[in-house]
C-alpha cells in the first residue's frame, strides 16, 4: 500500500493497464509531454511512447470519433476530455454512436473497450464552464455505463474495471479532490466491480445517497446528524448506469427514509431518477419524502458557488426534515 | 514553428488576398464520355477478370436499386436508397482495396459491400429487418453491415463516421497489418464538424486513411451553392496538409487509378489521402423524395448521358472481355436472383423478441432483463397486439 | 377557423411570424425553396425571400451557432432541426451557449429571440435515427425552455408564443402526427400561454400526464379505462421546461394517484422527474406509488417498435395496477 | 454544377496529387524587425491620432497583465490571462474597426476590449466578480462583456463563437447597418468544428465576417505541430473560398492595414474574410500554467526579440510623435492607476444573493424564486458559513 492521491491512483491505472496490455491508448488535449493539465497522464508517454499516449487536436468531437474508431478496431482507447464542461461538443459521437454502436450493428461490431475520462464537478471557484456535473445527461442514455469514484482507493480500482469492462464507460473524476484526497492504495492493479453501490456506513434512521466528490459532503452531514442522535446510512452509489437498484432498495427499506445528494441542478439531475424508482419500489416502507439536496436551477455561478451548492448544512436541514416529517 | 521574420518566409508588402479560387484543382480522367480511353492517359492496375468482377458488382446493383425501389413502392419494404449515378465511383474506389482494408461508408455505397461479397440474401434480409438480418432488424432499410467483410455498419447520423475512420486507421497502423480505411461521405456531409475534425486529426496523427468524397451535386434538396462557396471538397484537403486529388467519379478507371494510387501512398508513408469524385445523384435522394420539386429533368438527362457504367462497359468490350449477349445473360442472372430472393427473404419471420434488449450492453443488465419479463407477461394478456405473439413477420 | 393538419398549422405560425416582423428568419437543411423535408416551411421563402427562409449547410452545430448569434443580434432565428435525432451535433450550441448566454452575460446580452424547431418520436417505423424524444436532455438544462404540441390547434398557439417569448424554446414537433392529426384551427393569430399544463379531461379516480404525441395514446387508454368505470384525469404538460407543477400536484392531490407516460425510455426520462416531483409535494396524498410508462431502456428499435413503445395497453395496464394497488 | 466532361473543366490524365503545401501564402509585412518601415510597403490608414490611441491601448494592456499576474499570485484574483506577445495582433485590428462594429472574442484579446474604452474599472470589477461586474460575478475572471461597446461577452467553449459571428454578421448584413462583426480565435480552437461551421456558412450565406485567427505557437502545452499538418488556418479560407490573407501579427502596421483592407472587402462585397496572424504567446497559458514544461526560454527569446510592441513604438518615435519621456510617463501612468483602481475594486462587495436566480430566464420563474427564498430561509439559520449573510466580498 501507499499514500496516493486521486491524481495519483488514476495515473496508477493507466500506468497498469497501458503496461498489461499494448492496445490501450491514452490521448486528449495536452495528455501527451505534458501529462494533461491536471497531470494524470504524466509519465505516461515517456514510458509507453508518443504513439500510445498523445496529444490531440483540439476537438472534442474528434477526440470521441477517433476513440470510437479505435474501439472498434479493437484497441483499447482511454480518450480524456480536458473539462466535463467541454464534453458537449462530442455528445452526438458518445449518445448516438458509442452508445448505440453495438445494439445497432447487431453485435457485429462495438466499442466496448472504450473509456472517457472527465473530471467533473465545483468547488474550484471555477464559475459556470469548470465546475459541471453532466452525469444526468449520460445515465439517460441507454448504452454507456457511469462510473464515479469518491476516493484514491475507489478510484484506481474502479477506472481499472472500466477499462477491462466490455462496455463502453464514461468515468467522471471529481476534480475538487484530485489532490485533496489522499489514501492508501494499492501498487498493484485491482479492480472494483461496476454496477454495485456500496453502503460506506451503516445506520438505521435514515439513507443518504450520492458519489464522487459529494460523498464527502454527505459524510460531514452524517456526522453533524449524529451529534444530534440521528443515525444515518450512508451508501456511494459509484455505478450510475446501470445502477444498483437492490441495494438502494435494501437501505431505504430499512430505515424508509432517503436523502440524495448531488453537485448538479436538481431539475433533470440523477436524484430524480433514483426518487421515482425508489418512491416505487419502496412506497409502502417510505415514512417521509425522498428528499433532494442538489444545486439549484440555474447555471453554475462563481461568487456565490457557497450558496449554490449542495454543502452540508442543508443535506443536515434535509436529514431532519426527514426525520421529523 | 516558424518566426514571421525568417528567411524562408515568403513575404509580401501590399494588402493582397489569396482569392477563395486560388487553387485550380484538375480532374483526374482516363476515359472520354464515351468510354474510349484518352490518349496517353495513365491506367490503373486492371485485368480482365478484376473488371469481370467490378462489371458483375455493377449489374447486381443496377438491377437490385430498381428492383427494390419498385419494392418500395409496392409496400414491401419501407424505404430505400439508390447509388444510381454513382456506381463507378464507389465500385472503381471499392476495387483498389484490400479486403483486410475496413470500409466505413455513409448510406449509398450498396456496391461497395457487393463487391466485398455481400450475397443478395444479406441484403434482402437487412431490407426485410428479419431474424436473419446482421443487424437483428434494428435499423432502416439500407443499414447494412458485416464484420466479416470489414464493411462497418452503417449509422444514419451524417459524417460520425469521418473520426472514427480516422481512429479505425490509427488502430490499424499499430498494429502494423498493412490496412487502411476507406471512408465514404457526401458533399453535404462533408459540411459537418465531424469532417472537420477527422481530416485535421488523420493528418496530424498521421492515420492511414482514404477520404472518399462522393460529390453528387445534392444533399436531399440543397444543391453545392447552398453547400459550399469554394471549389467542391477537395482544397480542403490542403487545407489540412493532405495530399488531395479530384476525379471524374462516372469514369471507373480514373477513380481505380486514383484510389489504387492513394491506396500505396497512404500506406507507404502512414498518411491520408483526400479523393473527390465528381458525379451525380442520378435517382432521388430516397424513397421518401421527390427531386422534381428542386432540380430539372434536362439536367438529369446530362449526366445520364454520361453515365459510368455505360462507359465501363464500352471500355471492356473494347478489351473484347464483354459482349452485348453476356450482358443481357447477366442483367437476366440479376433480376430473376433478386426477384426470387425478394420471395424468399419477405417471408422470414421477425428477430426474436429477446433481441429487443440484447447489445445493449455486452450482457444483458438485470433492469434490461427485469423489462423483458414485465413485456413478455403484457403481451401474454394481448396477445393480438403484438406482431411478436402473433408470429407475425412484420 | 379551418381544418388544418399539425403542418399546415405549423406553416400558419411561422407564416404570421415572418408577416408580422421582418426580422424573423426561417432557415435549415432543406427548408429554403423545397420547405423542409416534411414541408412545414413550404411556401415561405417565395413569400418572404431568400434572405429570410434559407437552406444552410449540412450542419446542426453551424445552425445553432449561427442562430445563437442571430438572436444576440437582436433578429429571430427560428432554426430547424431535421430530426430530433440529429440535434446532438448542436448540444454544446445549446446547452454551453443557448442556455447559459443571457446569465452569464449578467443580462448584456441574449438569446431570448431564438426558437429551435424540430420533429421527434417513434411511431414512424425510423427506428434507432428517426424516432428519438430527447427532450430530456433540454429540461435538465436551465435556461431554456422546452415545449411539445400535441394537435394542430395546440401547434399554432404555443409556437406563436414561442416566437414571441423572450427565452430561447426548444420546440418539439410530433411527427407521428404531421399529417394525421386534423383539427380547428383558426387562420389569424394567437397565443396559448407558456407555462401551463392542461387539464385535458376531468376525472376522479386516477390522473394521467402527458405530452405531444404520447396524449393520443393515453386518451385511449382513458376510454378503455372508462369501459372498466375508472375515471381518468387527464393532463397536457405542454410545457415541460419550466413545468407547471401546481396544476400536475392539484389533480393529483385530488386523484392520490398519478401515471406518467412518455415515449422516451424510462430511466432518465422526464418522467422521472416529475415522479420525484409529486412524490415530495403530495406525498401524504398519494395511495400508490406514481406508474411510469415509457419506452424500454434500449435504442429506438425497428422490428419491434410496438413491443417497445409505451402504447395503450401498457398504459391501461398501469391504470388498474394503480388503482388496485 | 459543372459536368465533368464540360470543357471548362481543367483535366490531368495521370494519377498525380495536389500536394499538402500546394499553396504558398506569403505574409503581409510592413515594419521590418526593428520597426521601419520595409521600402515600398503599403502603409495602412493611420494618423498621430490614431496612432497615439493604439499606443496607448498597447501601454495599458502591458502594464496591466503584468500587475494581475501579480495579483494573482498574491492571491488577490483567482485567475488570470494575458496576451502578452500578441497585443499589436489584437490592438492593430481592433483599430481597424467602426464601433459600432461587434467583437466576438477569444479570451486573450482584452487589448481590443480597451481600444474600444472599456475602463480600467470594468476591467477591475469583472476580475474581482464583485457588484459592479457588468456580468454579476457569475464567470471567472477575463470573461468581459459589454453590450454598450459590443464586444461580446466570452464564453469559455472554445470556438463556439465562430458560427455565432456568422449569424450576427448576417443580421447586421440584413440589417444594413454597414457593420459587421469580427471573431477572434486562436489557432488551436480553429481545430474545434464550430471553425469548420463557422466559416462555411459565412461563405456560402454571405455574412460580412472578418474572422481572425491569432496562431500564436500553441494551445496550452500543444504545439502547432501536433494541432495541424498543413501550412497553418490561412490554407483553409481557400477550402471555404474565402479571401484570406497571412499577417506577421507582430508588425501593427500589418496587421492594420489588413484589416482595414478586410473591412472594406466584407461590407463591400458581403463576403467573410479570413486573416491569419502569426504571432507568439510569449507568457503562460494562464495564472494556471507554467510553460516550461513544455518550451524553451530560448525560443521565448527568439519571440521577444521581434516585439510588436517595441516596433510600433519605433515606429511612431521615428514619425515624431512619441518619445521615451512620455513614454516612462505613460507607463508610470497606468502603473499607478491600475494600483489604485485595484485597491477600489478588491473592497467592492459581491453582487447581491438574489443576482443567484436572475437572468436564467427573462423573468425569475416560480421555481426559481422558490427555490431562492428557500435559501434564504436556510442562510437566516447559518449566517456564519455563507459570504453572502457575512456581507463578505468574497
Ligand atoms: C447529422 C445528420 N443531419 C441530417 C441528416 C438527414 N440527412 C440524411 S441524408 C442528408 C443529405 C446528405 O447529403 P450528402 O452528404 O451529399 O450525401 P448524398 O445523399 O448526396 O449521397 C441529410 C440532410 C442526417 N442523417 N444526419
Ligand atoms: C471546448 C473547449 N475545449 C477545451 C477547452 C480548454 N482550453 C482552454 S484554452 C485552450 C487552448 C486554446 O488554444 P488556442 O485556441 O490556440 O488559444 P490561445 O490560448 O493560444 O490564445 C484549451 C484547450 C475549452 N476552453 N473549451
Ligand atoms: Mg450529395
Ligand atoms: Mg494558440
Amino acid at each position: 500500500m501507499a499514500q496516493m492521491n486521486l491524481l495519483h491512483a488514476i495515473n496508477s491505472a493507466l500506468d497498469h493497464a497501458m503496461e498489461e496490455n499494448e492496445r490501450v491508448l491514452c490521448f486528449g488535449e495536452d495528455v501527451g509531454h505534458f501529462g494533461g493539465v491536471f497531470r494524470a497522464t504524466s509519465g505516461l508517454q515517456e514510458k509507453f511512447g508518443k504513439d500510445r499516449c498523445f496529444n490531440t487536436p483540439l476537438v472534442e468531437q474528434g477526440i470521441l470519433g477517433f476513440a470510437n474508431g479505435l474501439a472498434a478496431q479493437g484497441s483499447v482507447p482511454i480518450a480524456e476530455i480536458q473539462f466535463a464542461d467541454y464534453i458537449f461538443p462530442a455528445f452526438d459521437q458518445i449518445v448516438n454512436e458509442t452508445a448505440k454502436f453495438r445494439y445497432r450493428s447487431g453485435n457485429e461490431f462495438n466499442v466496448g473497450s472504450l473509456v472517457i475520462r472527465t473530471p467533473y464537478g465545483g468547488g474550484i471557484a471555477g464559475g459556470l464552464y469548470h465546475s459541471q456535473s453532466p452525469e444526468a445527461y449520460f445515465t439517460g442514455t441507454p448504452g454507456i455505463k457511469v462510473v464515479v469514484p469518491r476516493n484514491p482507493y475507489q478510484a484506481k480500482g474502479l477506472l481499472t474495471a472500466c477499462i477491462n469492462d466490455k462496455d463502453p464507460v464514461i468515468f467522471f473524476e471529481p476534480k475538487r479532490l484530485y489532490r485533496a484526497s489522499i489514501g492508501e492504495v494499492p501498487e498493484e492493479s485491482y479492480e472494483i466491480e461496476l454496477g454495485k453501490a456500496e453502503v460506506v456506513a451503516e445506520g438505521s434512521d435514515v439513507t443518504l445517497l450520492g458519489w464522487g466528490a459529494q460523498m464527502e459532503i454527505i459524510e460531514q452531514a452524517c456526522e453533524m446528524a449524529k451529534e444530534q442522535g440521528i443515525s444515518c446510512e450512508i451508501i456511494d452509489l459509484r455505478t450510475l448506469a446501470p445502477w444498483d437498484v437492490d441495494t438502494v432498495a435494501k437501505s431505504v427499506t430499512k430505515t424508509g427514509r432517503l436523502i440524495i445528494s448531488h453537485e448538479a441542478p436538481i431539475t433533470g439531475g440523477f436524484a430524480g431518477e433514483i426518487s421515482a424508482t425508489i418512491s416505487d419500489q419502496c412506497f409502502l416502507h417510505l415514512e417521509s419524502p425522498i428528499g433532494r439536496v442538489c444545486g439549484l436551477d440555474t447555471p453554475y455561478p462563481l461568487m456565490q458557488e457557497k450558496e449554490y451548492v449542495a454543502d452540508k448544512y442543508k443535506i443536515f436541514e434535509a436529514i431532519k426534515a426527514s426525520v421529523n416529517f | 514553428m516558424n518566426r514571421p521574420d525568417s528567411k524562408v518566409v515568403n513575404a509580401i508588402h501590399q494588402a493582397s488576398f489569396i482569392k477563395g479560387d486560388a487553387l485550380d484543382i484538375p480532374t483526374l480522367k482516363v476515359l472520354d464520355p464515351q468510354g474510349v480511353v484518352i490518349e496517353g492517359a495513365q491506367m490503373p492496375d486492371i485485368d480482365e477478370t478484376l473488371a469481370l468482377k467490378i462489371y458483375d458488382t455493377l449489374a447486381f446493383i443496377r438491377v437490385f436499386d430498381e428492383r427494390m425501389v419498385a419494392s418500395q413502392r409496392q409496400g414491401r419494404i419501407s424505404f430505400y436508397m439508390t447509388c444510381k449515378g454513382e456506381e463507378a465511383a464507389i465500385t472503381g474506389s471499392a476495387a483498389a482495396l484490400s479486403d483486410d482494408d475496413m470500409i466505413m461508408a455513409q448510406y449509398r455505397e450498396q456496391a461497395a459491400l457487393r463487391f466485398r461479397g455481400f450475397s443478395t440474401p444479406n441484403f434482402m434480409n437487412q431490407l426485410f429487418s428479419n431474424a436473419k438480418d446482421l443487424g437483428k432488424g434494428r435499423q432502416m432499410p439500407i443499414h447494412y453491415g458485416s464484420n466479416e467483410l470489414n464493411y462497418m455498419t452503417i449509422s444514419s447520423p451524417l459524417a460520425t463516421q469521418i473520426p472514427q475512420a480516422a481512429g479505425y486507421a490509427y488502430g490499424q497502423k499499430l498494429q502494423g497489418n498493412d490496412a487502411l480505411t476507406i471512408c465514404y461521405f457526401g458533399e453535404g456531409a462533408a459540411s459537418e464538424g465531424d469532417f472537420h475534425a477527422g481530416l485535421n486529426m488523420a493528418a496530424v496523427l498521421r492515420a492511414p486513411t482514404i477520404f472518399f468524397c462522393r460529390n453528387n451535386g445534392y444533399a436531399i434538396s440543397t444543391g453545392t451553392d447552398e453547400q459550399y462557396a469554394g471549389d467542391g471538397i477537395a482544397p480542403r484537403g490542403v487545407g489540412y496538409g493532405i495530399e488531395t486529388i479530384r476525379v471524374d467519379g462516372n469514369d471507373l478507371l480514373a477513380v481505380l487509378l486514383a484510389t489504387q494510387t492513394a491506396r500505396e501512398y497512404a500506406l507507404k508513408h502512414n498518411k491520408p489521402v483526400l479523393i473527390e469524385a465528381m458525379s451525380y445523384r442520378l435517382g432521388a435522394h430516397s424513397t421518401s423524395d421527390d427531386p422534381s420539386g428542386y432540380r430539372s429533368k434536362e439536367e438529369e438527362d446530362l449526366w445520364a448521358q454520361i453515365d459510368g457504367v455505360l462507359r465501363f462497359k464500352t471500355w471492356m468490350m473494347s478489351q473484347g472481355w464483354w459482349d452485348e449477349d453476356k450482358d443481357a445473360a447477366l442483367f437476366d442472372k440479376y433480376r430473376a436472383e433478386v426477384l426470387s430472393e425478394l420471395k424468399v427473404s419477405e417471408k422470414i419471420g421477425a428477430p426474436a423478441l429477446d433481441e429487443l434488449v440484447t447489445d445493449v450492453y455486452n450482457d444483458v443488465p438485470k433492469h434490461l432483463q427485469q423489462q423483458l419479463s414485465d413485456l413478455k407477461t403484457h403481451i401474454a394478456k394481448y396477445p393480438d397486439a403484438y406482431p411478436s405473439a402473433k408470429g407475425e413477420s412484420h
